[in-house]
């Protein structure tokens, strides 16, 4: 480490850091590798992006891991001399916001799984906007009778909240624990609309369960 | 909501209404304000709550969504379920109905917690920045072209083929010319040091010359050449014997 | 300069590093004490330009001046990072190399008569392509009705082809000899004869010579 703190560091560092820095989108080691004419190499490259991360931590700028992308972006804590009036964020309405966590704590979902969880139907604008916003994309079909789309975050979703993963949401754990992340194949309006024969087979083999 | 709108309780209770994502999410507000853990509300109070202000909303004759009444319905089967009890359970009872109902309650709270959270966190363009004017990375795909010198001349050489008059093309007239016998003969006989067979001025039976009838029009050429250079004095004739073969030889000094 | 090499920088350090990184222009040392709330201060902020650009020698990104203002960059020995050339190796066409070769003999031709050369019309980007690989270039306009433009090749033609000059091209009793007049079919002997009586005053002549 101490050529890096104290002293040059070597060329591949130099060559990430520069390649990074001059990016226009976070990159993958695969990507900078191949950029560094050193496709293949992913694991002579990798070793410099650790090191540089632990360079820069504590300084303003930071090295920064977003799924299998990195970039630098400034430090969390000078938010408050950095932030931009006139840069107005995308205005998420309060159901934009309860679908982006639902696709972020239950992806892949449906769009029924969405609006089971909400106990409402999610207005087809609500994930436009989201998929506009390059947070979430069609990530398939699901296998089932009717094969709805599912739903999944993207690397810009990271990128955007500062995860280096789906495990880092916030709380995911306690949740998961608490069996509130489970899939939920119960419609509770369904089943009151059908009040008469609302106890249903289905509902009866998960009250079994 | 409009904060401007003059604020009698009616008017607000619409105001809320329109607000709500759905009866699970007014639910979930009304079980929040028991101000207790979501597992310890009470069910009873909460669907009294709820049907009370359907009623309300009812008895101004707000236009409530179906789902709302839907919903309704069902929470005061649940509470007469909860309240009366029956001799012949069904199943689920309304215990359990109850329990899923918390759960439903719990997970939409938890999600929408959890969406505050992700709000809150420290943002890309809000709270942290990526680089402001990157250099960007190119990669410029630039083609180098390859061609040699063979596939050079030898395109030209098939141009050339290629765009020659075909005028000419008539496969009877594929003679030798007399120039060109004469010329051919000429430069033989230059370098022969004795007699030669007329014959043997006759190219080769091969490739382009293998057509026999252009070899006969080779030895007429031929031998309308050796008359020609042998009356112009550069070669000598002999022929033994009749219809025998015709020789010739440059001549000296010539 | 120990707490910029070896430990955690500086508020003011960390502020200015992140206020340069971030900025969509350079920044004078007043707009930057400006923006980080030190207005009229310039003088407690511009030493931290300097440590950071201590910093930053020898590293693959570099905070440089110019004029009064300041900026982050790619250190100048990895520029050519930045823009990264990839070589395609790609065969000339047919007609490329037909076109080239009548330029090459002909030259200075206009695109009229290498058409009707080629008798064939002579698509505009063949010609491109030609220009592109640096071996045709534009030589002027032909001083007649409609002054079309003439082309011919470029000396990296002669490089290419290891020619000294054009008149290194063999002429075409050369390329007969070498069997690339060599008729492709029977109709062809016919021309190829005919060339040859074509020629055969000349010869004649040569040989006279």
């Amino acid at each position: 480490m101490t050529e890096i703190e104290n002293g040059v560091p070597d060329d591949i560092i130099r060559a990430v850091e520069a390649t990074l820095f001059a990016a226009e989108e976070p990159l993958t080691v695969d990507q900078v590798a191949t950029h560094l004419g050193l496709a293949g190499k992913a694991a002579d490259v990798a070793p410099a992006f650790t090191r540089l991360q632990r360079h820069y931590e504590g300084r303003g700028i930071q090295l920064v891991r977003r799924g299998e992308r990195w970039h630098f972006e400034t430090a969390p804590d000078l938010a408050h001399l950095l932030r931009r009036e006139k840069e107005e964020l995308r205005r998420l309405s309060r159901a934009a916001t309860e679908v982006l966590a639902i696709v972020a704590y239950h992806e892949p979902v449906s769009r029924a799984e969405i609006e089971a969880i909400r106990g409402v139907q999610t207005a087809k604008g609500t994930l436009d906007v989201l998929m506009e916003a390059g947070w979430v994309r069609v990530a398939g079909r699901r296998e089932v009778p009717g094969r709805p789309v599912i739903y999944a975050t993207t690397p810009a979703f990271l990128e955007h909240f500062g995860l280096e993963s789906l495990r880092e949401l916030p709380g995911l754990e306690e949740l998961r624990a608490a069996g509130l992340l489970d899939p939920v194949d119960e419609d509770m309006i369904g089943a009151a609309l059908d009040l008469e024969n609302a106890r249903s087979p289905q509902t009866v083999r998960n009250g079994d369960d | 909501m409009d904060a401007g709108t003059p604020g009698a309780g009616a008017d607000k209770l619409y105001l809320e209404i329109e607000g709500w994502e759905g009866p699970l999410d007014l639910l979930l507000d009304l079980a929040r304000r028991q101000k207790v853990d979501l597992l310890r509300i009470s069910l009873l109070e909460l669907v009294d709550a709820y049907l009370t202000y359907i009623e309300e909303a009812e008895a101004l004759q707000l236009e409530l969504a179906a789902d709302y009444l839907v919903m309704a319905a069902w929470l005061a089967y649940l509470k007469s379920a909860l309240l009366l009890p029956r001799e012949e359970q069904e199943s689920p009872g309304p215990e359990e109905l109850a329990l899923r109902l918390q759960m439903r309650l719990q997970r939409l709270n938890a999600m929408r917690e959890a969406a505050a959270r992700l709000m809150a966190r420290d943002r890309l363009g809000r709270d942290v920045f990526p680089r402001g004017a990157p250099e960007g990375l190119r990669v410029d795909r630039k083609s180098r072209w390859q061609c040699d010198w063979y596939d050079l001349v030898r395109a030209y050489g098939g141009v050339k083929v290629r765009s020659q008059p075909v005028v000419h093309m008539v496969r009877e007239r594929m003679v030798m010319t007399l120039d060109s016998a004469i010329q051919r003969v000429s430069s033989m006989l230059g370098v022969a040091i004795d007699w030669m067979d007329l014959r043997d001025f006759v190219p080769a039976a091969q490739d382009s010359w293998a057509d026999p009838q252009l070899r006969r029009s080779a030895l007429a050429s031929s031998f309308v050449a050796a008359l020609e250079l042998a009356r112009t004095g550069k070669a000598e004739l002999a022929q033994e014997e009749t219809y025998g073969p015709l020789r010739l030889r440059a001549l000296k000094g010539s």
